[in-house]
């Protein structure tokens, strides 16, 4: 199998799904003449042309809705946000057109859209440019919610994300773009809804996503090594609909848990998946779930208080000890 | 055939059009007053906002268009729902939350949907469907068709960001939309020009290269031609248009607003009640001979019935069955 | 102790913090000549003049921005949004200006200034017209979010929001402007990050705020006639900070909760509720915390469907039952 | 006073003020060329956008003002922070994300504060501090201040909903303000004339009824001038101005981006190059005599030194106490 970064996994789903489907297209800005600010729609304006690959102005929430207008005709969108910090300015667009739409016409207009674009920190951005909204995007009906760990995942999930009849959001991470990994050619979707045992364990759930699967599957080698204990990770892949099977069946085998996330603690999607477990699987459970997550803090720039902002694999090694009671 | 013999069949089918014209202005009329009594019955629930007084713009500019155009709107579209051609019935039921609305009893009076008929909504956020109208416009240029999307929004969505965003881009992308600002001189319970530095509405398209055109929506032919110069512009070259029609709704915001309210007199209401539309095209077609008074009534009579049987309609169907809740909120 | 109107009971707020600072002031659409969309603010645009009380056009994004700028030379706006549905608008404004200039700028630029409107469903007003949004703003460091449910409360923490050093979002709901009930008069403030029990009991917790309120006790009370529970009913009125410790106390005491809230389930505040139950009350609970959302649809007009989407007295007792074991 | 003496003295004052307007020019682009190294050297991080090339627009306008009016501006702002009077030391710190930092090293490069110089921020999101602006000239005109607030944007911010919303609203609210567009020809990589349906930015402003002035944006004295005018215009009368500054960025959008990119060319970019602000009133300064190579070379020797002293005191300043991490979340 053929080893490809995550950016081009991406690059590689984009380009499939072109060629597969003349309604999809790709929008935003600077993915055409610029290649892409990040580089995932490297190529692609000179393969499929200015009516496919649409350069926008900087007004997300106006090419937002204009992609949710043409998914009203009939067309697959494929909405570039340069990152999902300037999504803010579109969530009217995502929340009130693109989610809302079938519904209130009693079934008549599907929005085969897909919204897609890093999301969370990067490196030293900064309280404005790292921003993590999974728990905001999840929290609506009629969106579907993606964030591929892994290049595989990453192309897997894209093509499900475009195929799809609903809205979806795909939240990437810069941070992954030049990440490395065995990508199936061709035809490989990864279906919307199915988490991932990224790494099987007895003693402890560690339950991640996105950048934080990396975090967790490090801190699962050190608690393997220094403390000789078991870590699973499981990586939800989707965030909306969660996969709550795998969740509960994961702790119903090692009844202890630690979620970890980007996004800050208050109504994050960790305290979701705090409430399916505790719901799910409470009389598995041996010690109260704990969490792992961005300080609740706007992100500072300097480089070490931003790291102490970050989950980390030793905070979450530390969460797991006390979820083992190891301290 | 002679130009004279032309020349009448024109005369004919211009009496027919207005003819036509006038009958979907009562209708509007008709429906709503009828709406306006089920509100106060209990009987439509929410938010309602009538259309009274501005019927000249939803018939004149939607006779400009094609089966197979598009059209899309705000909360205060029943009017355009009805002349597009959803059944009266259909969007009453929509209003009394029915099974048999037109989207199925989850829209309600902001959400009227016709796929089929291409009326794509009901929106309401104020502006937030101006992009949408774009996309729609994108969409067609997309496929290379040669339809053109009609989007109605009223003069207060001037002032927000997402109609400067969409006008910008339709034109940088040559989409074929008509952006139709209805200016009826308030939002809500606040004048234009209290919070509208420039209140020509019109005049914004100079910032966007685009074309406009400012028109008198009391007069249901004036805006009918001025459409017709916006659809070709849009179905020849994509050229997007900016239409400023002037209106004037003669009831409050909503069913919930006061008919004139503090924001202004009821002096000016009346005087604009002057105005009306209905009774201007009404004597129009008696002037020129082409409907005398027996005619009117009965046009009249025909409509109320229309509305009539919309409303026992509307009365008598079903509401959605209560596992409708779940349906529809995402698509297989 | 005179009895209000919650609505007329932020009136009063408004008009003695008007008096009482002249930095004060109130922005919005229509809350000057047409003396609000919902007359909260009656009479002030007479008393305070149009420098005070600004009438804006339909712009969330900018007078939002416009009242952070102002906040930012040391005045202390107060921004009234017709509703919280359209702030969706001006989230960039909220969670990008207001929320962080102050850590941004190094402890230099506080952000006195309140956001304030109806947030959730009335009646029949559609999906777009119906949202919650307490779990959105609530998990923004940077801002604190009341939801005041009763009169009393509503102007004592309007009046805290409004002399806070900090971006206060003030929940208000449309439904609870004509609610009646005893007001102090005057000085009277309600400090931001206190619960407050609204109804004592020994078996089980009601956890709710806002609307909810109503929908608890209703419910508290059908257990105590129909099953003899004596359900305590804690309303949270601070969503950020949380009151933890009050949360924690209460179901030490019944070792079981149920969360009402009328957003939509995934992400709601209600999970993060539990979270800190689960993690601060674990050898206290008896059952899994449950929980009463809106359902996870955008919501109906039709009446019957609205009815069934929201929270209930009927389905915090069904709840309650299950987390008694009663069923 | 003689009319002779007066002129004297004005030509003098004239030169005083061209030679500190070269001095704050150089005093930029030293400052940026040592943070260009610094950010290769991995001393400062995130994203980093040069100003050179535009040092006249922000020496040019910044010399209209008074010491108590207000300067906001985009993440594009080193320039502006440092002719405001913020020193090179704690920008260069905040760059470097130290504890001296003009924001105690939380804002960095795109962040850059300092209220008691009336500097308030640096801001990331296009178009975000547009409002924010105008906030500040609503505050002012509360007071009752006869303060003026300058913010500067790029031209692409102009596509964006919050601009327009703004200017709307600071004309009918009559806000002393200057909204000042550095339109550089390019917002990342992609070209004004690609994305805006009007490439003339000052176009915008007869939709809000709105003084503009298009300006030479290499020539700091032109700049200046234009901004004298529209800060008269908002001191008397709270009218604001829309300010269009033609410049160019000689580097790239960012340190991350090349230097011209697929999106300009190189010769355009050393086509603009001749037109460097910093060159013109060099020469301009040599031609009235004001300044000789041996006195320019002193200055230029001057300011260099002042931005080796920053880069020093950067480099020493300490991190800020891991305990800031959750400090100014909150104000007491
Ligand atoms: C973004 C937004 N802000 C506020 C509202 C509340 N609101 C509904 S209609 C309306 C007035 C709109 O006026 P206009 O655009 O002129 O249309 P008209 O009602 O006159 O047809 C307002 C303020 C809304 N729906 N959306
Ligand atoms: C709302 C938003 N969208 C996108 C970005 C990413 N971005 C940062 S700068 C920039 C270009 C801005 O160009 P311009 O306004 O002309 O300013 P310049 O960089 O030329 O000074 C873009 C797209 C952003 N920061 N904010
Ligand atoms: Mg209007
Ligand atoms: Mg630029």
């Amino acid at each position: 199998m053929p080893t490809l970064t995550y950016r081009d996994a991406l690059n590689q789903a984009l380009r499939e799904e072109m060629q597969r489907d003349a309604n999809v297209f790709l929008m935003g800005e600077e993915v055409g003449v610029y290649q892409g600010a990040y580089k995932v729609s490297r190529g692609l304006l000179e393969e499929f042309g200015p009516m496919r690959v649409v350069d926008t102005p900087i007004a997300e929430l106006g090419f937002a809705g204009i992609g949710v207008g043409a998914a009203m005709v009939g067309l697959r969108p494929v909405i570039e946000f340069m990152t999902w910090n300037f999504a803010v300015l579109a969530l009217d667009q995502i929340v009130n057109s693109a989610a809302k739409l079938l519904y209130e016409s009693g079934g008549q207009l599907p929005i085969p859209i897909v919204f897609r674009g890093p999301n969370g920190a990067a490196l030293q951005l900064g309280a404005q440019h790292s921003q993590a909204w999974e728990s905001w995007l999840s929290h609506i009906p009629g969106l579907k919610v993606v964030a591929p760990a892994t290049p595989a995942d990453a192309k897997g999930l894209l093509k499900s994300a475009i195929r799809d009849n609903n809205p979806v959001i795909v939240l990437e991470g810069e941070m992954l773009y030049n990440t490395k990994g065995e990508v199936p050619e061709g035809e490989y979707v990864v279906p919307i809804g199915r988490a991932d045992v990224k790494r099987a364990g007895r003693d402890v759930t560690l339950i991640c996503h996105s950048k934080t699967v990396t975090v967790a599957l490090k801190a699962a080698e050190q608690l393997a090594e220094q403390e000789g204990v078991s870590a699973e990770v499981v990586d939800l892949r989707s965030l909306r609909p969660l996969d709550e099977a795998a969740i509960t069946a994961s702790v119903a085998k090692t009844n202890r848990a630690v979620v970890v996330e980007e996004g800050w603690p208050h109504c994050g999607i960790g305290a979701q998946v705090v409430d399916v477990i505790q719901r799910e699987a409470f009389d598995h459970l041996d010690a109260p779930v704990l969490r792992v997550t961005q300080a609740d803090v706007p992100m500072p720039y300097n480089r070490q208080l931003e790291r102490l902002a970050k989950p980390s694999p030793d905070k979450v090694v530390a969460a797991a000890r006390r979820v083992l009671y190891l301290d | 055939m002679t130009t004279a013999t032309a020349h009448a069949q024109k005369d004919q089918s211009q009496a027919e059009l207005e003819r036509r014209m006038l009958r979907q202005m009562l209708l509007i009329r008709h429906f709503e007053e009828k709406a306006a009594e089920a509100y106060a019955l209990g009987k439509i629930g929410g938010f309602c906002h009538l259309y009274i007084g501005q019927e000249a713009v939803a018939v004149g500019s939607l006779a400009a268009l094609l089966d197979d155009d598009y059209v899309i709107s705000s909360y205060r579209e029943h009017g355009q729902a009805l002349v597009r051609g959803i059944s009266a019935g259909a969007v009453m039921a929509e209003l009394f939350g029915k099974a048999t609305g037109c989207s199925k009893g989850k829209g309600g009076s902001m959400h009227l949907f016709d796929a089929a008929k291409r009326f794509m909504g009901g929106h309401g956020i104020v502006g937030g469907h101006i992009p949408l109208g774009a996309g729609i416009g994108f969409g067609i240029k997309y496929k290379g068709g040669d339809q053109v999307c009609l989007c109605y929004f009223g003069e207060a969505a001037v002032n927000i960001g997402a109609f400067h965003e969409t006008l910008n881009m339709a034109s940088v992308y040559h989409l074929p939309v008509i952006f139709c600002c209805e200016n009826n001189r308030y939002g809500m319970g606040t004048a234009f020009e209290r919070v509208a530095a420039v209140t020509d509405v019109a005049e914004h398209a100079c910032s966007y290269d685009m074309a406009a055109e400012l028109v008198n929506g009391m007069d249901a032919l004036a805006v009918y031609a001025a459409t017709q110069r916006a659809v070709e512009r849009a179905r020849k070259g994509g050229h997007p248009t900016l239409l400023e029609v002037r209106t004037y709704r003669f009831m409050g915001h909503s069913m919930s607003d006061p008919l004139h309210g503090v924001y202004r007199t009821k002096d000016e209401v009346e005087e604009q009640k002057k105005r009306d539309p209905i009774s201007q095209l009404a004597l129009k077609l008696k002037e020129e001979g082409a409907l005398d008074q027996a005619g009117l009534d009965a046009l009249d009579a025909e409509v109320r019935a229309e509305v009539e049987e919309a409303v026992k309609f509307a009365d008598e169907s079903p509401d959605p069955d209560p596992g409708e809740l779940t349906t529809h909120v995402v698509a297989d």
